[in-house]
C-alpha cells in the first residue's frame, strides 16, 4: 500500500503527512520521483527531511534540517485552512460509501463498544486538503455501508454533496487498500471500484466490503512494487518495519 | 515542584499540561498525583500517557481533548475503560479536533469568548459537542463554525530554559504553549535549565512566554521523560511501547504508580531509579549558530 | 528587483510593502515609482515615508491604514495634501487602528472573512468606516467588533535572509510580516543575503515565511534604507528628519523622486549615491548564541 | 511633564510606552524608583532596556537586550485586549471634558482642515489599559469641551459611561499637564483640576481649558522635578534634547 500511495503525490506538491503509512509513502515518494515534494506535519515541522523513521507525528526527527518550525495555530489556520495543503492523507476505522471516516467510535457515541482515539487533525485536513487520499486495509468491518461516527466527511452527509456544505477541499477522490484501488465518482460521490492489484478480482473485493460496489467500465491493473521502491521500503525507511507487516 | 503544586493546582481546577509529543511535563503530573488532586477537568490536545496516568490515579472528574491514543502504539487504556463504562469511576468527556483545541486555546489568550474557524460541516462532532456552535459572517453572510474559548485555572509549561523572572525560550516544536500559557489564569512553567537573563536577552525572538504571565519557575531537568525536549533528550519510545501493556492491566498499572510516583519523593529519584536514561537517550549535538541583533 | 516588480505587480492591485519601522521595502516602493505603476491600493499599517513617495508619485488611488506620520518628526505632507484636498489626485481612504490593520491580515491569513476583536465602543472610527461591523457571540450573547480580511494581490516582505526557494528568516521586530505574506495572493521576499538552505535548514524556528507560499526572492542588500534591518545597519533617522521640509514642498518632493528614484536604474545606484551610508549607518555586533536541535 | 508622569508609575507594573514624552517617563521611573517596571512596546519588544532614547517605536535599541520580542498579533490580542496592561499612555491634539482624544482630524473628517495621523495603538490603549494617562500641554485649543473627533474614548461617549459600553478598561485617569493635573470625577466622568504646579493658580488653568472646569474640593500641589530627575532627563535620557524642550 505504501509504495502504491507513493505514487498518487506529484512532484513540488505540498503533502500533510500522517504517521505510519502515510509517512512511508510520502519519504519513498521523495526518494523516487518527487524529490521536491513538501512535507508538511501537523506539529509543526514544513519541509521535514527525518533522519530515521519518526515513530511519532511529533519525532525531534522532524524538527532539525527542516526548513520551518511553527506553532500550531500557523499550521491549522494559516496552512491547512488558507487551502495551502494540496494532499491529505487518512486512514480510518471504518470507512463507507461516501468516503466518510470514522475514527471516533465503534457502537453508540453516549455508551461506545470501543472507543478509537477522535479526529486529531483528521475532520479539518478531510474538509481543507484540495484532495485527499485514503489508505486502509480492506475488510468488511473497515468499510460498512455507513460508518457508525463521521469523524472525518466525505463526498456526501446524509445525501447532501460536500460542496453544497460549503467544504473547500475535494474530498476522498481515492481510497488505497491492500487489494484495490476505490475512486469517487463524479456524479453519485460514492466510492466505485477502480483498480485491482495482481492476482486479486473482482469478487474478492466485493466480498470485504459493505455495500454493493460499483465498478468503472474499465478496471486498472496495479502494478506491483518495483525492485527500488522494495529496497527503499525494507532496508532504508522501516528496517525495523515498525509499519511494514510481512 | 512540590511548592508549585501546592499552591497553584486545586482540586477542582481546571488543569492544562500542555506539548505536542514534545516537552509534556510529565514531572508536574506525577507531583498532581502525589499529592491526590481531584476532581480536576484535564484539558489537553492529545492526552497522552500523562492523562492516562492521571485517570487511572483518580485525579480526573472530566477530559477535554482532541485525539486520545498512544501515537504509534495503541490505545490510553485507563481513558478507554473510563469512557467505555470499564473503569473504576466515570469520566465526562469534551471532544474537539486538533484545530478546535487550538482555537479554544488562541480564543483563551485573546481573552475573546470565542472563535471562528470553517469546520465542521459533514462531521458528527457538533452533534455530541453542543458547544461547538456556528456564526454569521457580518460581511458575507456565511456561517462558520465557532469555539468556545478555553481559560484554563493553570497551565504547566515545559521548556529547555528561562530566567528566573520566567522569560522562557523554547525551540523544535512549539504546539500550542504559548496560547495555553496566555489563556491561563496561573502559569507554571518547568525547565531543564534555569539561566542567566541575559542569556534569555541576547536573544529575545526565541522566548515564547514573557515573565509578565508567568507565577512560579521550576527547574527540573528530565521533567518531560518519557516524552522529550529537543536539544536535551530524546523522546523513550520504548517506554511508549512498554505502556500498552501496563495500561491494558489495571493491576500492571497501578503497581507502576506505585513504584514510580508514589514511592518516589521528586523528579530527581525518579531519574534516579532509571541509571540508564542519559546512556539511552541524551541528545546529541547539533548546533545552530548565532545571529546578529546589532544596530 | 525590476523582474520580480514587472512580473507581480499589476497596476489596479491591492499591494502591501509591510514591515513596522523595520525591514520596510524601500527599494520594491522605489521600483514601483520607476516602473509607473497606477492606480494601486496601498495598503499597511503605517503608511511612512515609502508611501508618502508612492502617492506623490501618482501610484496610488487608495490608501488602507492605520497611523500616517513620520514618527517622531510629523507629517506625511504628500499624504495630507492629498486627504486634505490639496494634492493633484483624490486619495481615497480606509482608516483603523493598528488593531483592526493586524487583525484584517489575520483574518486573510487564516482565509477567513472577518475577525473578531474587542474594540471601537465609543469611538468615531465605525461611523467613517462602515466595514467595521459587529458580531454576536453565540455563547456570551455580547456584541464584539469585527473588521473584514485582507487578502492583497501582492505583498512585499523585506527581511535578514531567506534560501534560493524562499523559506525566509527574520530577526528584530516582526510586525505583521508573517500575516501580510500568508494573506496575499504573491509574495515578494526581498533580502539582504540569500544563503543556502543548510543556514536555513541549521535554525527552523527561525523562519516566518515558509517558501511555499514565496513567489519570487529578490537579493538587494541594503534595500531597506532609510528603515533598517537589524543586524546590517540602522535606521537612518536623519533621512526622517530631512523628509519634513522636502515633503512638505512639492517641488522639492518632485526633485527628489527625479534625483533619487526615476534618476537611478536600480538600488545598487541608489546606494553608490550616497557613499556615506555604510560608514554611517552599518550595524554593530551583539551576537546571540546557537542553540542545540540534536536528538 | 516628564518627571510628573513619571511619579505616577508603580514598581513591577507592566507600561505599554508610547514614543516622546512616556517614553521619557518611563525610562526616568525605571532608573529611580521604578526599576522592575515592564516596558512593553506596540512594536513587539517587551522588557525593554534602551541603551539609546528612541527615536521611533521601532527603534532598534529596544529590540537588543530586551528580553521577548513577538509578532503584533500577539501584542494587541494576548497581552492588551487580554487585560495584561496596567498601564497606558497617550497625548492628543485634542482631550476634551470626559477625556475623550482626538489624533485623527480637525474639522470634519471628509474635508479636514487638518489631517493628523490618525489612532495607531491609541483606540484599543484608551480602551484595554487598565488605567490611563494622558500626558498634553495645555491651551484652549488642545482642551475644547468636545473633541472634533474620537480617535480614543474617555470616561463618557455621549453621555454613557464607558463601562457601560463594554469597555473594559478605567480610561484615563489623570491628564498631566505642564501646568497642573486633572483627573477623572468618580461621579460624573469629568475631568476636573486636582493638582497645580509651582507658580501656578486656578484661574491660569481655566484659561486655557474650553468647558467650565470643576476643582477637587482640596488641590495638590505639584512637586518640581528634584535635582536627580532633572540630570538623569537632561544628561542621561535625553541629551540631545530630542523631546525635552527648554
Amino acid at each position: 500500500m505504501a509504495a502504491v500511495a507513493a505514487r498518487e503525490l506529484r512532484d513540488g506538491e505540498v503533502v500533510f503527512v500522517g504517521i505510519g503509512l502515510p509517512n512511508l509513502a510520502c519519504n519513498l515518494a521523495r526518494r523516487t520521483h518527487a524529490p521536491r515534494l513538501v512535507l508538511i506535519y501537523e506539529s509543526g515541522a514544513i519541509g521535514a527531511v527525518p533522519e530515521r523513521l519518526p515513530v511519532s507525528i511529533g519525532d525531534p526527527a522532524l524538527v532539525t534540517g527542516s526548513s520551518m518550525v511553527c506553532g500550531m495555530a500557523d499550521v491549522f489556520q494559516s496552512i491547512l485552512q488558507s487551502g495551502r495543503i494540496e494532499v491529505g492523507f487518512l486512514g480510518g476505522a471504518q470507512v463507507d460509501r461516501y468516503g466518510n471516516i470514522n475514527t471516533t467510535v465503534v457502537g453508540s457515541y453516549e455508551r461506545p463498544a470501543v472507543r478509537l482515539p477522535g479526529s486529531g487533525g483528521a475532520a479539518e485536513i478531510a474538509i481543507h486538503a484540495r484532495r485527499l487520499l485514503i489508505v486502509s486495509k480492506l475488510s468488511l468491518r473497515a468499510f460498512p455501508e455507513r460508518v457508525d461516527f463521521i469523524t472525518s466527511p466525505g463526498q456526501r452527509h446524509d445525501g447532501v454533496p460536500r460542496s453544497r456544505l460549503g467544504m473547500p477541499g475535494a474530498g476522498p477522490v481515492k481510497v488505497i487498500t491492500d487489494k484495490a484501488i476505490l475512486e469517487a465518482d463524479e456524479a453519485t460521490g460514492e466510492m466505485v471500484l477502480a483498480a485491482l492489484y495482481p492476482r486479486v478480482d473482482d469478487a474478492d473485493v466485493r466480498r470485504e466490503v459493505g455495500w454493493s460496489l460499483r465498478r468503472r467500465p474499465r478496471l486498472g491493473r496495479v502494478e506491483p512494487p518495483s525492485a527500488t521502491e522494495v529496497r527503499l521500503l525494507r532496508e532504508v525507511l522501516d528496517p525495523r518495519r515498525l509499519y511494514l507487516k510481512g | 515542584m512540590r511548592d508549585a503544586v501546592a499552591r497553584f493546582v486545586h482540586d477542582g481546577d481546571t488543569v492544562v499540561i500542555e506539548g505536542f509529543t514534545h516537552l509534556i511535563c510529565f514531572a508536574a503530573g506525577h507531583e498532581i498525583i502525589r499529592q491526590g488532586r481531584r476532581n480536576l477537568t484535564l484539558a489537553r490536545l492529545t492526552p497522552d500517557l500523562i492523562y492516562d496516568q492521571m485517570i487511572a490515579a483518580g485525579c480526573a472528574r472530566k477530559l477535554t481533548f482532541s485525539w486520545a491514543g498512544n501515537p504509534g502504539v495503541g490505545s490510553l487504556h485507563a481513558f478507554r475503560r473510563a469512557v467505555e463504562g470499564k473503569g473504576a469511576a466515570p469520566l465526562e468527556i469534551e471532544e474537539y479536533s486538533h484545530f478546535g483545541m487550538v482555537a479554544r486555546f488562541s480564543a483563551g489568550a485573546a481573552r475573546l469568548p470565542f472563535w471562528p474557524l470553517r469546520n465542521y460541516m459533514g462531521t458528527d462532532l457538533p452533534r455530541v459537542n453542543p458547544r461547538i456552535r456556528t456564526v454569521t459572517c457580518p460581511y458575507t453572510g456565511e456561517q462558520l463554525a465557532t469555539v468556545p474559548a478555553l481559560n484554563p485555572e493553570v497551565t504547566i509549561v515545559h521548556a529547555q530554559r528561562a530566567d528566573a523572572e520566567g522569560n522562557t525560550q523554547i525551540w523544535g516544536l512549539l504546539g500550542v504553549q504559548k496560547e495555553a500559557a496566555f489563556a491561563s489564569q496561573r502559569v507554571i512553567v518547568v525547565v531543564e535549565e534555569l539561566v542567566d537573563q541575559s542569556v534569555i536577552r541576547s536573544d529575545p525572538n526565541r522566548t515564547v512566554i514573557p515573565g509578565m504571565i508567568v507565577h512560579g519557575v521550576v527547574v527540573e531537568p528530565w521533567g518531560a521523560h518519557p516524552s522529550y525536549v529537543q536539544g536535551y533528550y530524546d523522546r523513550d519510545n520504548d517506554f511508549y511501547l512498554a505502556w500498552e501493556p501496563i495500561s491494558r492491566d489495571p493491576d500492571k498499572l497501578a503497581r507502576y504508580l506505585d513504584e514510580f510516583i508514589y514511592a518516589v519523593p521528586d523528579r530527581a529519584a525518579y531519574v534516579r531509579k532509571q541509571p540508564g536514561l542519559a546512556a539511552r537517550l541524551r541528545a546529541g549535538e547539533r548546533f545552530s549558530s548565532g545571529v546578529n541583533y546589532g544596530f
